[in-house]
Parts: structure tokens; C-alpha cells; sequence
């Protein structure tokens, strides 16, 4: 067994200085009815790394991969490049195999990495301060949600017709077992500033998204206005990170709390998760957040340093007081995002934001040009909603047959959306121009 | 401080004498690293992307205002900067991390390269099925170890982390209470004094009411507590208990504590943090559990990566099955399939907790793990880890004092009673980083004065447990005899004891560009 | 000593006080580390593989008599140790690598990640030549971008390092001479004095003499020693001269030199290691360069690994080009094809110099770096190199002495003029590393007394150039101070100054199991 | 330019300091005439990472990998299998990106794992000492004859029919430089014997093979007497490192030197290099081996430490009476070794070469079943020599046909060997019933 270093040498000693028979003995508290004969029935028995390897490279050949071919998959999760240096920056020993920063004396690499990481998602987000990561963009409007409930000390909370489902179900999960009242609009293409009009003295917040799930970018300081005149918050959500490089930010739209999904920025697709959650606020929303913060300090010596800080919010220390029920979240996924930005800068990461919307507007210029195709999202970053006349799983499947993935089916994510013809696609920096003329040829032969 | 031996030359001097400081800041091979707000440049870049044409924008004026002003770094810069800074931390490569509860065990190296294989790191959530069947099997063969590790007939994989699990299990209960049309009658979930903090949190999350159940002098559930607890049962909706538990003892009744909850209508949900103590050796599902999360960065091995990401798949019994989460895989006929809406086949599901599929990365760490032991293998994995720990306790039991008689499970719990007036568990923990090790867990679990858990789990040789015992030993020595230097330890980390109270107090959450007159000052 | 105050609680003590050790070995984060043959046991092994089926045996009795008796250790026990010995290892990914003649630049990491495409690192030389057209391909455009860069119109790319890129190119030229018939009389090869070692080895490794010439008051060749050299010139065979050369500089002369050695009836061989201050800016091609060896991991960027692998493609002038060594690849009608055979097209080939094909996991490091900074970067790369050199240089000439007058190409070199009676460059050198920087190089060129030359490359920031130059001048002020204290360092290196006299004298170049007396003693 | 950290604003400060007015003042000893005007021409700009990446993939796509089905390639280089930690520890920068440890203090990792390399080599080839490693087997053989050389003051060298054809090469070329003469037996399947009647009073060293190129092992022990008697040297080469887990090694026979190639354990085969040669020899011997040598010694407090030493046999001190023009070796290549073996064990590395020999065993078994199929080696260890009736070329093309890479015809390696029909087959632990079944099944069909 290559990763258990006791030889039997080393057991034998071992249960001679404890005084013990045999393991059996640290397992007499265990019912008799439950102890186990022998092995577990019904699984093979320990295999070399060749056979292991063989076994994961077969079932990973049987996928095809956002590489192979063009590929034009958003919704929630995009295709961007990830630099070498990032992925390997993560595997260093002394991120990948440590724990949460407890014992700060010897983490401050893991505190000043995430020191830094609340500190460009705040001015990404253009919010006063940010945690050290949510599970992802889902969990962290969930929490939004609840957390807006607290500060306001109301029940109610509005999701618009644009909040990506998947994200809308989560947070209506959390809101409903703790007796929140959830309003959901109605599916929309460009409907998110309807939310002022579902404010009332009861709604503790609005939760809107730009850009939003059909790709539409929209300014919710409307919205906000509303909201704050009825003394309640404005939750901002977004689900393509590189979008805040040019789309406005939740914090220039007045939003109280900001929340996203950070994939986009140093990780990889793989197939959901992991992914890295944001979350921002204002400051004095703060005492309030979920999740964890790191914060400035000093040692012994004087000399500056960082600790995990306002612990009394956590549930490690407040127990069924807690903010949130959050103990690990998404460390290494923040450490793969902050080196991201490291590398991009202010400069670069405007630049990655550009040729997005540049990729995004040549494929729509390409499918426009189709008879029958019809662009149904006003205004976009790098992803849009279209119709054509065929039923979008049947288009889908066909584009499939001819080498491009072409997107998401509206139906998907809304079976219940009356959207049967309708394709979400995405385009990004990797998109290139001879994927979108695949695209355009294919579409053109099946619709 | 060499630099006063100027002018008039001195006999070579000794070390801590002669340089204490440096001009640089470094010393010798650890590196002085500021933040990059202050190394990096606002014009300098680490990436080298095409000029983007110009000319075409669909953003109908919805743009930003003012640019984020963020500092970049060329690589070169970029890779050092990281590098420099990972040398302040410790981690599992570089020694034994016995930090109890947590399961710091050896992240193979073969589950990295796994993870990154194109077929499973480049594939999209919502790509079209066909083109994802590999991966959907590979959910499959993991969600079928766990039923056949655990004995239970339903796991539920997208909860992303042990608290995640914890929340998907009660949500279940939930769900099964809304069936009986008991969930406004049934709010009460007994939890331990003894058990982690997102228990409690995660009933509360859940719009339960905690009740909290004392633990006997073996460390285990007072039975007599809790059978008073049950007696008036028609409102309690269930129990969440920890086994084995979080003082590493296995909870001796739990058959007729899942017995009781069952017969109070409630249902019993076990934290299955503590797996590891008896994966192969012990099924869950004997024991009476309807809802179990597992964290697969403990027992099966994912790197926890200095906070995550976690996983935290959980088991169900057949009447929790029902009301699992959607989505989750099928297979039929033509492959496998993904069950995404609450209706048909999933009409009782308590709903969607995450976007997508769950930690599809973990999953395959956590596979080729499972794959690579066996069933023999993880037989011998909680053996061994059992074994790790008892044995630090029989060579610590001398010196320290144990929480509780007899044999521990996975890790060994000891309370501050041994150590001296004025000297606490922190000062004890904070020594032994300078003898190379990280610190135990300290003050968990609460029934524990002064608590120190230490979890070495089995992937620690004897020759490393050894030296670990010795140099905790002489550290506990100093700690009976008083030895006041133990407050100013650590010495030989990166940063001496840094002050929590300072930073709470007037919290900093961000780097914010000096004042003028700040600068100015300098 | 915290332990002395056992017994007697005593106020907090400073560090350096009052801890000194500790029982493990280990201080902080910094982890003690023995032997394998100390740490490992005989039965371990880090490795699963099938049990053998035995029975089948073609050995035909050729076997071991005595197993290897080598210890192993567990995955987790061998990770350990790597990372435990790796951090008593400097590194450019820690700070500025100051080596003078060694270009130790940054190595971008998706070198590392093309290398490691299964295309390239999982395909075997002697494979059918339709399977490996990628490859060939491969080494065919790295080839041009060679030829094009040094303006040259061949080159040889089996060469596996620098030294044995000299021993390409000084072969050819003894083939060229063979084929004029002129080999047994044309046997003096003229090299400068202040050329790197590997230059005069490679001349007698190739069975030439070596006649050194002098270098002049501008740390050039001296002309005047050169011209007498070539005047009774027909037993010549060539020159071998560094350019720019082993002091940093850039031979003023080349031209001439080129010409003198050509109408001496001989050939220029130029080392090409400091290619690097001229990549893009000059080709020495237009030099009247016969050969070159160009080092890919110094101008090339591939990681040098503590010792190597290296790579010395060469470049081959119209009067060498015929003779180059086997392998090599071409381009016709159907594809790319290895000529590995000394007939038809390759009639002339000096030999084959090596198995295989050459380093092609440093080619296509090389190919990826060169495709990444293009004509327009690499020009950037040798002027940055040049310009960071004389930022050095002028930032320092104050506190120390350089060796010569005027600015330096892509490294600084002084001499220990500047530092005061029975101060020596070592000392310099190992205080340096206490500011944690690694020394440049020491002694070398002997041309220049205890020489010490300062290679920053490009890849350095300022800001560390600037942190650097504050370290090395405080260092040269106490030196010039004839601080004694400079004798001591280094203070803060994992070792501090190492015996190298006693480890010659007594050779222990393995490591033997102690005897039982030893054993006994202990 | 991400690899270039200095801005305009550095660039002109910095030469403001210097007192230059651009850097082309510093190119002024560039002769006129080789000053270019701007770039180089017929060269493409800088690219980003995506770009780079795509381009190279392409490449490699072009390429069949040895794991891309049935394949039997060896003759001097074999296909194994690598632990990933392997691969993980040679990417740690501390080892991945440092010098040769010129500067002991601060490069004791690389100098206690050459220490430890070099102790296992020795026990492996069980000789007395063993260098830091050499470029590759080839090159040390080469340097191992002119050595034998230096040592006996003789100038000749006989080389075996069975020695790999590039080794005798590489030699042939440096020994013919320095006036040594060369004698090169035959090409003979198991012709290593031989070797003992070609020694005489001039002989510096006899150069056998074992396995030899066409697989077959002897036990050269004669060859050692005989060469001992005219106080001749045996240098005894290997080209399968993890034969020396089975098969008699050099200083069992009474080899006075022993090379040979590293690549089996811990690199993979990346086309034939960077490989690691290892050189070994007697104690006595040492003053006159090539390459680097690390020793133990201790530093100012006594503490034990490593160092480079014996350096007055190296070029940088030596200079022209050098032993070898050596400088940069396989640092790298010889850490992948050593941690591949410390994760081995004396234990593993067994049970691997048991593994190699019973892949090989039953190939040969598969392959004699075949009518026209005469194995021609009468003992081996993981590889050997067929013939058919068929040219061998014809065969490996067919076989390649039918996805099976069937190994390397031994005309390619000696095309005056008059071996046509000759196929070398290897056979590994990667090497699979199924493959054999595949080889089998298809030979039958071409011959
Ligand atoms: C006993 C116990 N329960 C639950 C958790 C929460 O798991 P996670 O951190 O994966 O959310 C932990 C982890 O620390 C734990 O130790
Ligand atoms: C000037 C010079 N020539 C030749 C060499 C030898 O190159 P390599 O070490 O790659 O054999 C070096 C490397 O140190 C060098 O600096």
C-alpha cells in the first residue's frame, strides 16, 4: 500500500507500547451486529497507479472537451484560458496540502494570498469589502439572501425574471426552510429593473443580475433607488467574472451586497466545481457577512501580519448564532483567481474583458446574418439568447452532429419558460473567428 | 548587526550575535515578500493578449465607470511572489499536521494528475449529455463506493462541502417532515455539547430549534439526557451526532440512540466527518443513520488546499432516498443520464442546492483514492489511522492527560490539566511550531477544558509519530514545570504570536493606498 | 534554552535568548532532514505493482547473486522528503540569480506544461518516422528559428549541453581539416585566457593543442599576442573565443580576429553562451563565425534543473555545414525524415555524437519560449539583459571595484580591489546569501583578480535590482571596512560555511552503513 | 512582454542612472557592419499563452504516443511507467529552477539527493562509486573508453558485436579524435564473449553489452579475466537500467567501469532525451573518472553538509588537463531517478524487473507460436531479437497498419549488419496480455 508507510514491524511494535492484542481491540465499542468480517463485499481490492491511471484516462477519453472543437457553452461557467504559471502556483505543496489558516504564525502565505483576494474583489466589484470565498456564485445569492433577511429583519425577497436558475433554486431552497417568502418574476430576457416595482415595506431585498442569464448587461441603479427608499437591499449577482472589467460594477449601481460566481478567473470548467464563490458588501453590512475574513494585524514583534478576524460571526465560535454554516469554502480556487488577476492587472484584465464582447459581437454579426436566426438579447457582454424557427434541443443536437457545441437551450435551465426555441451562447477570448464561421455554417444547414 | 563591527575589525562572532538583521529583509533562504498592491506595478501585466480590434460594442452603455485600478505582475514577478509566500506556510508536505477533526492525510500525487486530465478538467456543466458520458460514469462508480463504504441506499453528490452535506441531510429530514405533514410540529434536533460548530448552525440554517444534549464522563451521549429529552418527542424532528465522535471516542449506544430518535418519529443524522476511524470496518448503515455527509477531503484524501474546496456527498437511507436534491445521475438503457427538474422520477426532491453537479474535481481525487486502496486498502487505512493515534496517546499519556479512560479512535484527546498555572493549550500549541510541527486543534472539542485534539491520521510513519511525540513531550514537560518562555513561542516561525484582538477590533479587510500623510511620515 | 528555566518560571525571554534548539532538529518551517539510508526501511516501497506470476524464467541463469539493498519509503514518507531537502535549496523562483555566465533567467511554466504533452514526452526515438512527424516537425522549426537568429546556415541540434555543443563544432572542424587533408599538421587552437574551462577541455578532448592568448587592457584579446601567434599559422587549426566574452564584454575586434584566423587557414569557433546579451540585436553570422554552440537553457529559458539537462544546438557556417553530425532531420515531398546514416546526402557527416536524437524535452521548452516573445521580445530580452547589467554596474561601482572601464553587455564583473586586507570574494559571497540572494559568480574570470561576476538577465524588476544593489553595497562597505564578521557567513543558510578541503581530502562519495562500533559509540 | 518585468518608466530611470542615452549606446563595440537595423526579419512577433499553447498542441498531435496502443519500441530506450510524484517533485522549483551547487550553504537539496543518487547507483551496478550523472549511456561510454585510456596509458579499445551502434558510435568518434584505436567486433546476437579474444598488450579497455542491443544477457566474468590478465580494463555497459534488478550486474562480473542509460527509472521517453547517464567505476579508479562528484563533509559547527568535490578533475579548474569537458550533466533527469527509486525500494525495483522479464517471457512465448517466427536471442531480459521470413521494414509497416508498433528493425541500426528480417521487440510492466494478444494476432497476419 503505497501511501501507508507502518510496516507490520511498526504495527507490532506500536500495539506493544499501547498494550493492546490487536487493532480489534479499538473497536470494541462498536455493536457486534455491526462489526464487519472482513473486507466489504462487492469492491475490487487495491490497484498500482498504472491500472488507477488507465482506468480515469478511459473514462475522460469517453468525454469531448470545450478544446476539441468550437464551443460556445456559458450559462454559468465559461471557457477562458488559465496561464500555466496559475496552475502551477496552486500546486505548490505549501497551498495545496495545508489546512484553514488557524494557527496564523505559520500561514501567512494562505492569509496575505487571501488578504490580497478580498482586496481585488472589492475593487473588481467596486463594493467596500469582500470574504475569503463562498462555495460558488449559487450558494454565495443563496446566503445573500438570508443575510439580507438579517440585516433588515424582514421575510421577503424578490428574484428577478433573469437570475440564473440554477441560482434562483438555491437561494429559494434556503430562503423557503427558514421561512422566507420568496417572489420569483417572471422568465426575461431584459426584465430585471421590474424588480422596482415588486419593493415593499416587507421585502428585505431585490435580487438582480447583470449580466444576467440570457446575457442581458443591465444598469440596476433604478432598482437600487427603489429599494433603498423602502429600506431594502439591493443583492447585485453575476456569473461571468471578466464581465466587471467593463460591464458596470455592482458597487456603481448602488448594490448593498454583490455576489458572483469567480470560475471564470484562473479555473477550469471541470464539468461545475470546484468553483469559487464571491461575495462583497458595504462595510457596514460587515459584522453580517457570512463566511470567512482575513484581517491586518501585528506580532509579537510589531511587524505586520494577517489572521482569520470577526470570528464571532462564524459557527465554529458562534455555533447556532452563526452567520452562516460555512466552514471550508473555496481557498485554493481563490488562490487560482488571485494569481489570475495577479498576472492580468488592472490593465490586462480589461483587455481579456474587451476581446470577450468583441468575440461575443462577431458571433452575433455571423448568426444575424442567418435567415430565421433572431437575437433576442438588447444589450451583452460575451453571451446572448437567439431564436430561430426549430425547436433548440433538435438545432442543438444537430450543430452537435457537425462538430460545434453551440450553447445551452433555454428550456434547460426554464423547462417551464415557454422558450422552446431559444439557445443561450457564449463566446471568450478563445473563441476564435474560424469557430464562429463553423458555427454560422453549421447553423445555416440546420434551420 | 555586523554593521557596528565597521571600521574596526572584530574575531569572527557567533551567529545570533553578530546578524540579527539583514538590509534586505530577507534571510538567508526566506524571503521578505510585501502585497502586490505595493510590488506590483498598474501598467505592468503577466499575461500577453491580442490588441482587441475596436470598433464594435453591444453593451448599450452599460459600462464601467471608473477601471479597476489593480496592480499586475509580469510572470516572472508573479511566480515569485507566490513562491516567496508559500514559504510562510506549513502544509502536509512538509511534516505530520495533526489537526484533530480535520483528517490531514497525504494528498496523492496521482489524484492531481487525474483531476487534470483534459476529459475531466475542460469539460462544461452544461454541455450536451452525449458528450459527457465519461464523466457522469465517473459520478456513477464514486456514488456507488460510497453507498457500498457506507451501506446506504442513496447518496446525494452535490453538496460542495461537509457543512454543504450537513445542510442537504437536514433539508431531507425536512422534506420527509413536510410528507408526514409534521414540519411545523416537529423543530426540535438534538445536537451534542461536544459536536462542531456547523451542526448546531445547520439546524438553525434550516429553521430547526437545537437542543443541546450533555455528554457523560466517557465522553460519549448521556443516555439519561437524552432519553428526558425524548420523552415529550412528538416535536423533535431528529438528532445530529458525530460518529465517531469529535472527542475520537465511537458512540457506544448509537444503535439505541437511532432506535429512540426512530421511535420519537425523529430521524438520526450522523456528521460523517470522522469516517476515517472506521471506513471498511464499520457501515453506517448498520447502525441506524438516515443521513450521513462524508468530506472526501478527509477521508478520501482531496487536498484541502488552505480552506478548500471541500466536497460533502451524502448518504440517505430509503426514507430520506426519495427527497434527494436533484441533480443526480441515472443510468439506463442509452448511458447515463442527468435528473436536473423536480418532477416525474424526482418529483419528491427537497429541490436544487447548487448550480450544476456538484465538485466534479474532488470527485475524481477522490475515486482514483478509492480505487488505488481497494476494499483492503481502506480497511487497512482506518486501521492504521486508529492505530497512529492510540499510539500517540499511549506515548503522550505520561506527560499529558488524557480526556478520557481507555482506547481512542482516530484521534487522541487531551485536556490542559497537566500543565501549570498561567500556561494554557495555546502556549503549548504555539511550541510545538517551533519544534516543526503544526499545532494540534485547540479548545474543541468545548467539554474539554482546555482541549487538545491531535489526529495523525495513517499516513504518518512511526519514526515521524515518534519524533512528534518526543518533542511534544519535553514541550509538555516545560508546560507542567511552568517554563514561562513558552509564552513567547513560537520563535522560529515566519512571525511571532500575532495579535487576533487587535485585528477584531478595528477590523482590516483591505489593502487602501497610504494617505499622503502617511507617506510623508515615512 | 527555554529549558534551563524549568523549574523556575521566568518573565518571556527574547528568541535568540531563550531557544536556540529544539529536540526534533526542525526549527519553524524549516524540517530537519537524513538520509533515505537513514530514513527509509528495507521493506518499503512507495510503489503498487501486480504481484509477479513467476515460473517463466529466459534469464538463462544471468542473474544477481546479492539483491540491491536499497531502502524505500511510502508516497507520502518520499514526498516528504523531497520537499524537506528542497528547501534548503536556492532557486530563481525565490529571488534575483545573480551567476554570471550562466543567464539563470525565469523559466516560464508553459514550457513545463508543452513538455509535458503526452505527444511530445510519451513518443520514443526509434519509432516508425510516420508515427513522429509532429516531432520532427518540431525540431525543424526550432532548427530555422536558430539558423535565422545567428545567421547561419546550419545547424546541428543532437549536441546535449554547451561543452559537448563545443566538442560539435571543434569535431567539425577537425573533419573539415581531414577533408582538406590537413589534419595532422593544423593542431593549434588559440584561446583566450579568460576562457570558461570547458573551452580548452573541449580543444584536447578533441585532440588539438591549446595556445592561450593574452587578454588586453580592455578585457579583449589582445591583438598584439594574437597577430604574433599567427604568424607562423599553418599549424592552425582555429580559435575558440567567447563572444560577448567571459568578462561581460563584447569583442571590439571579432571582425578582424575572424579574418586573421581565415586567413591563417583556420576556423573561428565562438562560444555562444552569452548569446543572450545579443539575441535579436546581432547575428554572428555576420561576425565570420565557423561555429556556435547556443546553451538553451541560458538564452532559451529552459529550467537548468541544479546541474542539468542542458541542450548546445550549433550553428555551422558554409565551410563546417557539410561535416555535421548525424542525426538530422529534413523536409521533402512526404514530410519530415530523419538522416541518420553517414552515406549519400550525409556522406561528409563527421559522426553521430550521441544515441538518439538530442534533448527534445529542452526543444520544445525552447520552441514554446521563442514562439512566445517572437522577433520583437527576444530583441527586448538582450537589451533588457544589457540594460539591467549596467544598471548593476553603475549602481554599484561606487562601493566596489570594476574590472574594467566602460559600460558591460549582459553582466558586471569586479574585481576585490575595493575590499580590505583578508577580506576575499568568498566572503562577499556568502554574506550575500544572508540577504538571501545567491552569490555571483566567484573567481571567474581568472583573468581578474577575485573576479566577481554579476549576470542579473531581464527577467529581474527593478525594484529587486534595487533591493540587490542595497544588499551587495552594504555587503562591499563592510568588506572595504574589513568587517571580520563577513568570515562567519553565512549566518542564516540551512549550513553554514561547508569544509570543502576535508571532503577532497577524504573522499566519502556514498553513503555505507555505520559499523557496529560506531553504532555502539552513539 | 509577460516575461519582461521592466516598464518604459524603469527602462528610462534605469538608464538615467547610467547615464545613457539608450541602450544602443551599449552595443557601440558592435562592428558597423553587424548592427541590425530593428529586428530580425522572417520571424513572427511575441504570442500570447493561448496561442503558443494551440500551436504546440498541434504538433503533438501529430505524434502516436507509446500509450496510444500495442507498442514495443526499446533498443536503447524503454517505455515505463512514472509515479506521478516523480513528475510532481522534479517540478518543484527549488530543484526544478536552480543552478549546479556551486554554492553548498543554500543548494544542500540537490547536493544530499546527488549524494543519495550516486550511493544508489553504485549499489545498483554494485561498483564502488558512482558520479553525478552523465549526459546520457552513450556519451559515457564514450567517455568510459577514453578514460580506460587515461588510466591504463594505452590507446586502443575493443568494442563488442552486441554494444547499442550509436554508443559504439559516440565512442568511435571521441576515441578516433584522440588518436585511440578502435576495434569493433562483428554484430553478434550473443557474440559478448568474443571480446575475450580480441585482448591484448595494447588493449586499454574491451567493451561489453548486457543486456546487449539485441536483448541478450551474459555474464562477461571471462571477459573480465582475461582483460584483468593484460591488465586490460572491462567496461560493461547497460542501456536497461531496470535489468539491474535481475540480471547480473557490472561489478558482480568484475567490471572495472559500468555505464549505461538511466531513462527506465524515473524519465520518461520524451524522443530520446534529456536522458541521465550513469557512470560507475572502482575505488581506485576515481581521481580519474569524469563528470561531477558529490561528498560529505561537514560545515563550521560541525553539522554534516555535502559539497561538489574531487573538482581538480573538472574542466572549470583543470581546464585542458581536464578528464572530461563535462560541465552541465542531468541534474534533473538523475533527481527523477533517484526519487523513483527511493520510492521503488530494493524491494519494488525486484519486483519491476520481474514484471519487465515475464511481459517479455510471454511476448517471446506469443510470438515463437507463430509459424516463421525464430526468436534469435537465447537470454534476455525484457527485450529481444526475432526473425521472419518477411523484410523487417515491410513488417513493421503492416503491423503499424494494424495499430500494433512492433519495434525496431535491426537494419535501422546496423544497415551493413545484414539483418533485413531482424525485428528488436520490448516488452515492460506497461505492456498488457491484450497487447501481446494484439502483436501476436497481427504478425501472424503480415507474415
Ligand atoms: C466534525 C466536523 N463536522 C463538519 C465539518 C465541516 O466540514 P467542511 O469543513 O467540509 O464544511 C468539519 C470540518 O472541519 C468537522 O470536523
Ligand atoms: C562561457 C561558457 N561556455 C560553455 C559553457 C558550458 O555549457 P554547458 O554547461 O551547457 O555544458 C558554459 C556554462 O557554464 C559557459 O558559461
Amino acid at each position: 500500500m503505497r501511501y501507508l508507510p507502518l510496516t507490520p514491524e511498526d504495527r507490532s511494535a506500536m500495539l506493544n507500547t499501547i498494550g493492546a492484542a490487536s487493532v480489534d481491540d479499538f473497536y470494541e465499542d462498536v455493536p457486534e451486529s455491526a462489526r464487519l468480517d472482513g473486507k466489504i463485499r462487492d469492491l475490487p481490492d487495491h490497484q498500482g497507479e498504472l491500472a488507477v491511471e488507465r482506468h480515469l484516462a478511459r473514462l475522460a477519453a469517453k468525454n469531448t472537451t470545450a478544446s476539441d472543437g468550437p464551443f460556445f457553452v456559458g450559462a454559468g461557467a465559461y471557457k477562458h484560458h488559465v496561464p500555466a504559471s496559475v496552475d502551477m502556483i496552486i500546486q505548490r505543496s505549501e497551498f495545496l496540502t495545508t489546512y484553514t489558516p488557524y494557527q496564523p504564525e505559520i500561514a501567512q502565505g494562505t492569509l496575505q494570498t487571501l488578504f490580497e483576494f478580498q482586496t481585488q474583489v472589492a475593487e473588481m466589484t467596486a463594493m467596500d469589502v469582500a470574504n475569503a470565498s463562498m462555495y460558488d456564485g449559487s450558494t454565495s445569492c443563496a446566503e445573500a439572501a438570508v443575510m439580507a433577511c438579517r440585516v433588515t429583519r424582514r421575510k421577503k425577497v424578490v428574484l428577478s425574471g433573469g437570475l440564473h436558475p440554477h441560482y434562483a433554486a438555491a437561494t429559494r431552497l434556503l430562503c423557503e426552510a427558514q421561512g422566507i417568502e420568496v417572489v420569483q418574476l417572471e422568465p426575461a430576457v431584459d426584465g430585471e429593473l421590474e424588480l422596482a416595482n415588486h419593493v415593499d415595506d416587507e421585502t428585505a431585498c431585490v435580487i438582480g443580475q447583470s449580466p444576467n442569464v440570457f446575457g442581458t448587461v443591465t444598469d440596476l441603479s433604478p432598482v437600487a433607488d427603489v429599494a433603498h427608499e423602502k429600506k431594502a437591499l439591493l443583492v447585485s449577482v453575476f456569473t461571468e467574472a471578466v464581465s466587471l472589467g467593463l460591464v458596470t460594477p455592482p458597487g456603481e449601481m448602488g448594490a448593498d451586497i454583490a455576489v458572483g460566481e469567480g470560475q471564470s478567473i484562473g479555473n477550469p470548467l471541470t464539468f461545475g466545481g470546484p468553483y469559487v464563490g464571491l461575495f462583497a458588501c458595504t462595510q457596514k453590512l460587515v459584522r453580517q457577512m457570512p463566511g470567512r475574513l482575513c484581517g491586518e494585524t501585528v506580532d509579537a514583534d510589531g511587524e505586520r501580519g494577517f489572521v482569520l478576524t470577526l470570528s464571532t460571526r462564524e459557527q465554529h465560535i458562534r455555533r447556532d448564532k452563526a452567520t452562516s454554516n460555512i466552514c471550508t469554502n473555496s481557498g485554493l480556487c481563490a488562490l487560482a483567481f488571485t494569481a489570475h488577476m495577479t498576472l492580468l492587472g488592472g490593465t490586462g484584465f480589461k483587455q481579456l474583458a474587451e476581446l470577450n464582447h468583441e468575440a461575443a459581437c462577431d458571433l452575433a454579426d455571423a448568426l444575424e446574418a442567418i435567415p430565421g436566426v433572431n437575437i433576442l438579447t438588447p444589450r451583452f457582454f460575451n453571451e446572448f439568447a437567439f431564436e430561430t424557427p426549430v425547436d433548440a434541443e433538435a438545432v442543438l443536437a444537430m450543430l452537435d452532429e457537425r462538430g460545434v457545441i453551440g450553447g445551452v437551450r433555454a428550456s434547460r435551465l426554464l423547462p417551464d419558460g415557454h422558450m422552446g426555441n431559444v439557445i443561450i451562447a457564449a463566446a471568450t477570448e478563445c473563441t476564435t473567428q474560424e469557430d464562429i464561421a463553423a458555427y454560422a455554417a453549421a447553423l445555416k444547414e440546420v434551420i | 548587526m555586523g554593521m557596528q563591527s565597521i571600521g574596526r575589525p572584530t574575531a569572527p562572532v557567533a551567529a545570533n550575535a553578530s546578524m540579527s538583521q539583514t538590509v534586505s529583509g530577507s534571510k538567508g533562504l526566506q524571503q521578505r515578500e510585501d502585497l502586490i498592491f505595493e510590488v506590483g506595478a498598474w501598467d505592468k501585466t503577466g499575461v500577453d493578449l491580442p490588441q482587441p480590434k475596436g470598433g464594435k460594442s453591444r453593451l448599450g452603455g452599460v459600462t464601467r465607470k471608473a477601471d479597476t485600478s489593480l496592480p499586475g505582475l509580469s510572470e516572472p514577478e508573479a511566480v515569485r511572489h507566490y513562491m516567496r509566500l508559500s514559504q510562510k506556510n506549513y502544509a502536509i508536505d512538509l511534516g505530520l499536521f495533526p489537526l484533530g477533526s480535520c483528517t490531514m492525510k497525504h494528498n496523492p500525487r496521482l489524484n492531481e494528475k487525474a483531476a487534470r486530465m483534459p476529459g475531466f478538467a475542460d469539460i462544461h456543466p452544461m454541455q450536451p449529455q452525449r458528450t459527457i458520458q465519461g464523466a457522469l460514469q465517473l459520478i456513477d462508480e464514486l456514488a456507488s463506493w460510497l453507498k457500498t463504504l457506507t451501506g446506504m441506499p442513496a447518496v446525494a453528490m452535490s453538496p460542495k462541502a461537509g457543512a454543504h452535506g450537513e445542510l442537504c441531510g437536514m433539508l431531507a429530514i425536512r422534506q420527509a417532515l413536510i410528507a408526514r405533514g409534521e414540519s411545523d410540529t416537529r423543530k426540535r434536533v438534538l445536537v451534542p455539547a461536544s459536536a462542531h460548530g456547523t451542526n448546531p448552525a445547520t439546524a438553525i440554517q434550516c429553521g430547526f430549534i437545537v437542543d443541546e444534549i450533555k455528554a457523560d464522563a466517557r465522553g460519549r451521549v448521556d443516555m439519561e439526557d437524552l432519553r428526558g429529552k425524548l420523552e415529550s418527542g412528538d416535536d423533535i424532528a431528529g438528532i445530529m451526532l458525530t460518529n465517531p465522535n469529535t472527542c475520537g471516542l465511537f458512540e457506544t449506544d448509537i444503535k439505541e440512540i437511532a432506535d429512540l430518535i426512530h421511535a420519537a418519529g425523529g430521524y438520526f443524522y450522523c456528521d460523517g466527518a470522522n469516517f476515517n476511524a472506521i471506513v471498511g470496518r464499520v457501515r453506517p448503515g448498520d447502525l441506524g443513520v438516515d443521513a450521513m455527509h462524508i468530506n472526501l477531503h478527509k477521508t478520501f484524501s482531496t487536498p484541502h488546499g488552505g480552506g478548500g474546496p471541500g466536497s460533502g456527498p451524502t448518504v440517505l437511507s430509503e426514507a430520506l432516498a426519495p427527497y434527494a436534491p436533484v441533480p443526480y445521475v441515472v443510468k439506463d438503457e442509452d448511458g447515463f443520464r442527468l435528473v436536473e427538474d423536480i418532477e416525474g422520477e424526482a418529483s419528491e426532491a427537497f429541490g436544487r442546492m447548487v448550480a450544476f453537479h456538484g465538485q466534479m474535481g474532488m470527485f475524481v481525487r477522490a475515486l482514483t483514492y478509492m480505487l488505488s486502496h481497494g476494499a483492503d486498502g481502506l480497511k487497512q487505512v482506518a486501521e492504521d489511522a486508529v492505530l497512529n493515534a492510540n499510539y500517540v496517546q499511549a506515548r503522550l499519556k505520561g506527560v499529558m492527560t488524557p480526556a478520557f479512560e481507555g482506547y481512542c479512535m482516530h484521534e487522541a484527546l487531551f485536556s490542559d490539566a497537566f500543565a501549570a498555572e498561567g500556561i494554557g493549550t495555546i502556549d503549548i500549541a504555539k511550541a510545538i511550531i517551533d519544534e516543526g510541527y503544526h499545532p494540534m486543534t485547540m479548545y474543541f472539542p468545548l467539554v474539554v477544558h482546555g482541549a487538545m485534539l491531535i489526529e495523525p491520521t495513517e499516513t504518518e510513519s512511526k519514526q515521524e509519530l515518534d519524533r512528534f511525540c518526543d518533542a511534544l513531550a519535553s514541550v509538555a514537560k516545560r508546560a507542567a514545570a511552568g517554563d514561562e518562555a513558552l509564552k513567547g513561542a513560537p520563535y522560529f516561525a515566519p512571525k511571532k504570536r500575532l495579535d487576533e484582538t487587535r485585528a477584531a477590533r478595528k477590523p482590516i479587510l483591505k489593502w487602501t493606498p497610504p494617505t499622503p500623510e502617511a507617506i510623508a511620515a515615512e
